[in-house]
């Protein structure tokens, strides 16, 4: 691991790094200051980086007994009034499916690292995959919506990172990075802006006296302005569904459909603002590659390669996972004659591409395994469906 | 010490017993009977009538035997009962 | 332990040479003895060389006698034929060793409490008996041997039982000397009765503002140790060497205790305050008064509302700013290792209510002088003024009554209670003082003001204008319209009936031995007079001391006495303490056990019967093995040994077989044996002559230190030398001065009376008697009846009992 | 009299959430009104007051004590307590949960934390059973008890909790029944002045449960076995801290100072602080 200057100052410049590392540093950079984990490989090194460095920060790090305990953490430090962060892969983030839920529900801004390996169950540790893109969406049981950011490159683990705390912090939700083994090890330039140029956002603070507060109560964008414990509020919060002071409501159906469509539409109907793609050589194309993450930069150089060779090819590169970008793809679907959609999967993203894509053909292309799709792999497929 | 004692104490009347007010928040009450109980002066007993909640909450048999040790305000589950001392002007 | 081989005993063949001096004590003994005549009779005895009698063998004279001729005629064994040994075997002791003879080698013949005083009025019988009683002690002295006594150390720490000024002064005494201390007070502070009196007679103190300073010197004295609320409930030991356990019973209040008094003023629970007899009230949680020692408080937990482990009030312990306060606290037992015990434990007063005559209970002005010394005191319930509780008046009239529980044989003790005289004319001046227009009337018997100082206060009472009518009321009744009082009675100075009325009668109670002292009595091994209180070890010579060796008295306990003599008894008792442990051991008499291992066959029934855990079976060597310094001396494992491998010192078989056989010698069939312990039977036989309790002169008694040293073969053998009866005298079940050893007495006389049923004798022929040292009368009335059935004995019976019994001529 | 008028202790609870859903007899109201007693003693300040439980009956609580408030999901009350304490270490953090939530599905969060001492305070109600499921059996449910899963008798050896407490580490344990009110509420205040991790467990009547199972129908009933069995053994060993029908041992348990995890962190970050200043 790379040494940091010991000194309690936020890293700027260009700096040569691992995935993991840029991200613990893109969640310092976003002002976390509280992380809880738990050991599990490939995501370790992000704890490594933070047990170092969150005190230099004044925060807190603690190696908690399990990722239940982790997550279940980050959420009392959410609401005591730090941001809060969690990082783990699949197995983990299985553990921490249902204080997600828990999360959601009591609308707790909080982000969680996934870096995703083989799976199911133990799988290849030490392999990238990207099986966990369904449970980060269906995790928890329950009806909700999150958010969740795939980054590709090591400076996108920092920026998306911090992305990510800005997203839980305005819309008050569990918000997901989604990375692989290989973007979380691989080691790339990093450039990191100075602190004064970087996009901070704060949750929303209540703007009433103290004994106004209603703890759930929306604003417009749907989303309650958030007071913290200890500030005198005295407000309480509970996994039970709820009205909008917080208190219980086991047994009517009006709180349950009120809740629980509020608590899906703060993303859906915010979707515009949340959504983001990276589009190269869409406008003309007629074969479109979708992909995301490690995939999407050999996705890159096969449509380069297409274009090379005639074929007008272009990509949609997924950088929020959910809300899935429909629209986008809808558009997309229209105009091209078919999609191809790699993932190291056994197809989980292509799913939401199909409903978009309508009749435009979608082919599917899956890897599993060591290595992700090579650009030739993908350029064969482009080729079959032009 | 061993000798019998025959004699009333003359400060007896001196030493004024606390004036208890005991106070039932009669609706309240589920009736579990714990202040009834555990009454160490039986100062309570279980009323006939019925509260909101279908029970016997507890009345009082005899409040001048109250002390205050409000060990009924302490072991009500339900807040339900509380004791305080009546202050009253000519040192009654 | 001592070892012999049985054939040494004889070999110590120096020839027997024994002198016999016969006492007259003045009159005492001559009155009714012919002492010349026994002194003759004497040096016709075996082994005799020398016999004389005269007028005081314990004066100097008579002592310097024996020295001269234990050099001048080569004594070596002395009799003396005078008092109980109980009384002057130690100076006649002395004596001998003083002329170099082993004190072990001198005996004794009680001519006069068992013979003289109790038959005064038939010298020839009286005579007769002399004559046995010395043959017995030439008999058994010849047998005598010289013995060593062993040391025992005496731990130099003390115990003092009972908080009284008694207590409080033997405890600093021992303490300024010393020593350490543990001084246990069953109440919650020490301070006993002078701390509830106002005033004490004839000076007048305030009798806190005196008690007080010593109470806190013993608060906060480095050597001594105070156990308030606490009891003794076990002592095991010996001399020197007592195991004690005691029961500290619960203060739920810790030492951090402040005595701020702010648990008090929220404690909703109040109770008569036991201090003020009632006449005051106190919350659950107290200090019984102002000056207690120690100050800490203390909570009442029968009246306190945290019962079984649930706290239903805190307000006490809420109130308490040193959390001091614990309804948790359990009881504890300290074990104590001490050398010596103090009792000091007190009296009680007189309950009235046994004479209903007086209403006391009934009538409200009725009070007791207890009572009245908390209403008069600036510090009781009155705050000082004597008011009656029925309309709390002061009275203008006011009675006191003498003698109540006292000198009465219907109602209440015998004895005079000693201080109620000094104690009501201390009273009436009181009132005089304060209030000089109140009428007194007092009601005696007879005014004892014989004290330092005593008759000065009376003559002042009777100046201050007290009226002193002799002659107690028959009778109080009350005037129910004003609660006052008529005294009736008749006024025997000038024979007429009185009517008095009184707006309040004080009753003068008497003391009366402690509800407890039974208790205090066993856990001691004490004994006690017919009165109830603690008897000492001799009335004259050994006024402080116990008859059991180590404990001493001090105060009431012993009898009733005013604060002065309990003071002075309490030093007393201390430096009695003090010279045992300042010697730092004391010397066991030679009275233990010797073994013939040759002779055991480890059968372990010795161990069963010893109270004291001093003989252990060695199963390996097959013999038992003896701690001497545990003994206790009772011999009573010689009795249960059915191979006569043990035998006891000074007390052998041989001896006690040589006293049998004296007594038997001629005409047994008029006479009863008796075996006597040292402690109560023999003791009570004493006390019988002390008494001049006349009862028949047939009767022989052979002294041992415990009645379980009486052997089965011992009476069998007085049967088959022809003896019509015999009495097996001892202690009270349980009051055994060696622990329980005199179970095994009884065990074998009823054992004996078996065999004599199964055998055709009539059992009555053999008596089992317990008879205390103060029951002489009991001593006196038993050989009566047993007169009655030796009388009834046929000389055939007596051939049969010889008969049967033969086997025990042969065989030692 | 009998009248309509607040209790005293009313403030400290949240008048619109009242009456609480607690069955009659239940030892859940004894265990909150103690709670709010002992806060009322200490005059603490509320707004610095985190309440924090888990799922079950007991907890309940944390949405009636007028504080900020939060009720998590199974067993996960201690894990999220200790995120909110270690982020502020200024509030004072309260769980009350009951003893299937934190020493089944959390008893892996209970051990930790107290083996780190973090500084927060656990009061358990111990009603031997899963009362609000309906009456099942719970990691303290004595042998041979009925419950609706074990008809035959319970056979599963209960964990004895204050022993359990005292080896993890925690620096404070106590155990009373709800009829020792008044030691119960000492020992709380004692608690919550204390800084690392406290535990007491209230032995509490569920009278319409567990005690329908066995033959003690009514809450008085339990009370009374509370009263006839308990022992009051103060820092004895918590080993021999037995829960019988005969016998109940309660008291303090342990009551020692150790730096707390919240404290020794801190310490560090000044100690680095310090090093990057040099």
């Amino acid at each position: 691991m790379l040494s940091m200057p010991n000194k309690r100052s936020l890293l700027t410049g260009a700096h040569f790094m691992n995935g993991d590392v840029a991200c613990a540093e893109g969640a310092i950079a976003a002002g976390c200051r509280f992380f809880a984990g738990y050991p599990i490989t490939p995501a370790t090194e992000i704890a490594e980086h933070l047990s170092q460095r969150m005190p230099e920060f004044g925060g807190i790090y603690i190696q908690m007994e399990d990722e239940i305990a982790s997550i279940a953490a980050v959420l009392g430090a959410s609401y005591a009034g730090l941001k809060a962060m969690t990082a783990t892969s699949g197995p983990g983030f299985s553990l921490m499916q249902e204080n997600i839920g828990l999360a959601v529900m009591t609308e707790t801004p909080c982000v969680i690292v996934d870096i995703m390996r083989g799976g199911p169950s133990t799988g290849q540790p030490t392999l990238p995959g990207q099986q966990d893109v369904m449970q980060a969406r269906w995790g928890s049981h329950g009806d909700y919506a999150t958010v969740a950011l795939a980054p590709s490159s090591v400076q996108e683990m920092f920026d998306l990172t911090l992305e990510a705390f800005n997203l839980a912090e305005t819309y008050r939700v569990p918000a997901m990075l989604l990375g692989d083994e290989i973007v979380a090890h691989m080691y790339e330039k990093l450039v990191i802006p100075p602190p004064d140029k970087l996009k901070i956002v704060n949750h929303k603070r209540p703007n009433v006296p103290r004994e106004e507060y209603v703890p759930f109560k929306p604003d417009e964008d749907l989303v309650p302005p958030m007071a913290c414990f200890g500030e005198g509020y005295h407000f309480h919060a509970t996994g039970l569904t709820h009205d909008e002071r917080g208190y219980p409501q086991t047994s009517s159906s009006e709180a349950q459909q009120k809740l629980v469509t509020r608590l899906c539409n703060k993303i859906r109907k915010n979707e515009d603002k949340i959504i983001r793609v990276e589009e190269t050589m869409l406008d003309d194309a007629d074969v479109a590659v979708v992909a995301y993450g490690i995939v999407a930069r050999s996705a890159l150089s096969a449509v380069r390669k297409a274009r090379e060779k005639g074929i007008k090819a272009g990509l949609l590169r997924l950088i929020t996972l959910w809300p899935f970008p429909e629209k986008r793809a809808a558009q997309v679907a229209k105009q091209v004659k078919a999609i191809v959609v790699p993932e190291m999967n056994c197809g989980q993203m292509v799913l939401e591409v199909e409903r978009a894509a309508k009749e435009t053909p979608v082919a599917f292309l899956s890897k599993l395994g060591e290595e992700p799709h090579t650009p030739l792999e993908i350029l064969e497929e482009i080729r079959r469906n032009s | 010490m061993p000798e019998r004692i025959k004699h009333k104490p003359l400060d007896i009347d001196k030493v004024k017993p606390p004036k208890a007010e005991i106070h039932i928040i009669t609706d309240q009450c589920k009736g579990c009977g714990y202040c009834i109980q555990f009454c160490p002066k039986q100062v309570l007993e279980e009323s006939e009538e019925i509260n909101a909640r279908g029970v016997h909450p507890p009345k009082i048999v005899d409040e001048s035997k109250c002390i205050i040790c409000s060990f009924c305000t302490a072991v009500c589950p339900d807040f339900a009962i509380y004791t305080t001392e009546k202050k009253c002007a000519e040192g009654c | 332990m001592t070892e012999r081989k049985e054939p040494e005993s004889k070999k110590v063949a120096e020839e027997v040479r024994i002198g016999v001096y016969v006492c007259h004590c003045g009159l005492n003994i001559a009155g009714s003895v012919d002492c010349a005549e026994v002194a003759k009779f004497a040096a016709t005895l075996p082994h005799v060389v020398l016999a004389k009698d005269n007028l005081y063998t314990c004066s100097d004279q008579g002592q310097d006698q024996i020295k001269k001729d234990i050099k001048e005629s080569k004594l070596n064994r002395v009799v003396v034929a005078s008092c109980s040994p109980r009384l002057h075997e130690p100076t006649f002791r002395k004596a001998c060793e003083e002329a170099g003879l082993n004190k072990y080698l001198f005996e004794m013949a009680n001519i006069r409490e068992q013979c003289s005083w109790v038959h005064l009025y038939d010298r020839k019988e009286a005579t007769e008996k002399a004559k046995d009683l010395v043959k017995m002690a030439v008999a058994k002295a010849a047998l005598l041997e010289p013995a060593e006594e062993a040391e025992v150390p005496i731990t130099r720490k003390a115990l003092i039982i009972g908080g009284g000024v008694a207590g409080i002064q033997a405890a600093l005494d021992l303490a300024d000397t010393g020593y350490n201390v543990y001084l246990v007070e069953k109440e919650p502070s020490i301070g006993g009765m002078m701390a509830r009196i106002d005033k004490t007679f004839p000076t007048m103190d305030c009798s806190i503002c005196i008690l007080a300073p010593k109470m806190s010197d013993v608060g906060h004295h480095p050597n001594i140790e105070l156990l308030t609320n606490s009891e003794v409930t076990e002592v095991k030991g010996y001399i020197g060497n007592f195991h004690v356990k005691v029961l500290k019973k619960p203060r739920y209040v810790t030492k951090d205790c402040s005595a701020c008094g702010e648990c008090v003023k929220v404690c909703p629970i109040v109770a008569p305050n036991e201090f003020d007899v009632g006449l005051a009230i106190r919350h659950g949680i107290y200090t019984p008064f102002a000056q207690a020692v120690p100050s800490t408080y203390i909570i009442d937990m029968n009246v306190c509302l945290n019962k079984d482990g649930v706290v239903v009030c805190d307000r006490c312990m809420k109130a308490c700013e040193r959390q001091a306060v614990t309804y948790e606290m359990k009881a504890e037992t300290a074990d104590l290792e001490v050398g010596t015990i103090i009792v000091a434990t007190g009296a009680d007063v007189f309950d009235p209510t046994a004479l209903p005559n007086y209403g006391y209970g009934k009538y409200q002005n009725v009070i007791t002088s207890l009572e009245f010394e908390r209403l008069i005191n600036a510090g009781g319930p009155s705050g000082g003024r004597l008011l009656r509780p029925s309309d709390k008046q002061i009275p203008k009239h006011v009675a006191f009554v003498q003698c109540v529980g006292s000198r009465s044989d219907k109602s209440g003790k015998l004895y005079c209670s000693n201080v109620c005289c000094m104690n009501t004319i201390k009273d009436s001046l009181l009132i005089k003082e304060h209030w000089p227009e109140t009428e007194i009337y007092v009601f005696y018997v007879d005014i004892r003001a014989y004290g330092k100082g005593f008759e000065d206060l009376y003559k002042r009472a009777r100046k201050a204008g007290a009226i002193f009518i002799r002659g107690l009321p028959a009778e109080i009744v009350e005037d129910k319209k004003n609660r006052s009082l008529w005294l009736m009675g008749e006024n025997s100075l000038q024979n007429e009936l009185y009517k008095i009325k009184v707006d309040m009668a004080v009753l003068s109670i008497g003391l009366e031995p402690r509800k407890d002292s039974e208790f205090i009595q066993r856990l001691l091994t004490l004994s006690r007079t017919q009165d109830g209180f603690f008897m000492e070890a001799h009335p004259k010579l050994r006024p402080v001391d116990a008859a059991t060796g180590g404990i001493f008295f001090a105060g009431c306990a012993e009898a009733p006495k005013d604060i002065k003599d309990s003071v002075t008894q309490a030093s007393a008792a201390a430096a009695r303490a003090g010279i045992l442990m300042a010697k730092g051991k004391v010397t066991v008499e030679a009275i233990t056990p010797i073994s013939y291992p040759e002779k055991c066959n480890a059968c372990g029934l010795c161990v069963k019967v010893c109270p004291y855990n001093a003989i252990t079976l060695n199963k390996a060597l097959k013999r038992i093995e003896l701690i001497e310094a545990a003994c206790g001396g009772c011999g009573t494992c010689a009795a249960e040994c059915p191979f006569g491998a043990l035998t006891q010192k000074h007390f052998t078989d041989e001896q006690i077989i040589a006293q049998i056989d004296a007594v038997t010698e001629n005409s047994p069939e008029k006479k009863i044996v008796a075996f006597c312990c040292n402690w109560c039977a023999y003791a009570g036989a004493d006390f019988a002559g002390v008494s001049r309790m006349q009862y028949p002169p047939n009767v022989r008694i052979i002294r041992t230190m415990c009645s379980g040293r009486v052997a089965p073969k011992f009476v069998e053998r007085a049967f088959a030398r022809g003896a019509a009866a015999v009495l097996v005298a001892g202690c009270y079940p349980g009051d055994c001065h060696y622990i329980n050893a005199n179970y095994q007495t009884q065990k074998r006389v009823e054992c004996l009376q078996k065999k004599m049923e199964q055998s055709g004798l009539n059992k009555e022929r053999l008596q089992l008697l317990w008879a205390s040292a103060a029951e002489g009368e009991r001593f006196a009335s038993k050989i009566h009846e047993m007169k009655n059935i030796v009388d009834s004995v046929a000389s055939k019976e007596v051939e049969a009992s010889q008969k049967v019994f033969e086997k025990a001529l042969t065989g030692v | 009299m009998v009248e309509q008028v607040t209790h005293p202790l009313s403030k400290y609870l949240r008048a619109d959430m009242m009456p609480h859903i607690w069955c009659p007899g239940c030892g859940n109201g004894i265990v909150l009104n103690c709670f709010v007693h002992a806060l009322d003693e200490l005059k603490t300040d509320l707004d610095k007051l985190v309440v924090v439980s888990g799922i079950g009956c007991i907890g309940r609580t944390a949405g009636y004590t007028n504080t900020d408030s939060f009720h998590t999901t199974h067993g996960r009350a201690i894990a999220f307590a200790t995120g909110v304490k270690l982020a502020n270490p200024e509030l004072e953090v309260v769980i009350v949960s009951g003893d299937g939530d934190l020493f089944a599905i959390g008893g892996n969060h209970f051990i930790h934390a107290a083996r780190r001492n973090i500084g927060v305070k656990v009061i358990c109600a111990n009603n031997f059973n899963y009362g609000m499921t309906g009456g099942q059996l719970g990691p303290t449910t004595p042998l041979e008890s009925v419950t609706t899963t074990s008809p035959y008798g319970n056979i599963e050896h209960p964990f004895n909790l204050v022993h359990l407490a005292a080896a993890a580490g925690a620096i404070y344990v106590a155990r009373w029944t709800t009829l020792h009110v008044r030691r119960l509420t000492q020992s709380i205040e004692k608690m919550m002045q204390k800084e690392g991790f406290c535990f007491i467990e209230v032995i509490s009547p569920c009278p319409e449960i567990y005690g329908r199972y066995n033959k003690m129908r009514t809450g008085l009933e339990m009370m009374e076995w509370f009263k006839k069995a308990s022992v009051v053994e103060s820092f004895s060993d918590p080993a021999k801290a037995e829960i019988t029908k005969e016998k109940i041992v309660v008291g303090e348990f342990v009551d020692i100072e150790k730096l707390s995890y919240e404290k020794l962190f801190h310490e560090k970050i000044a100690q680095i602080n310090e090093r990057s200043i040099q």
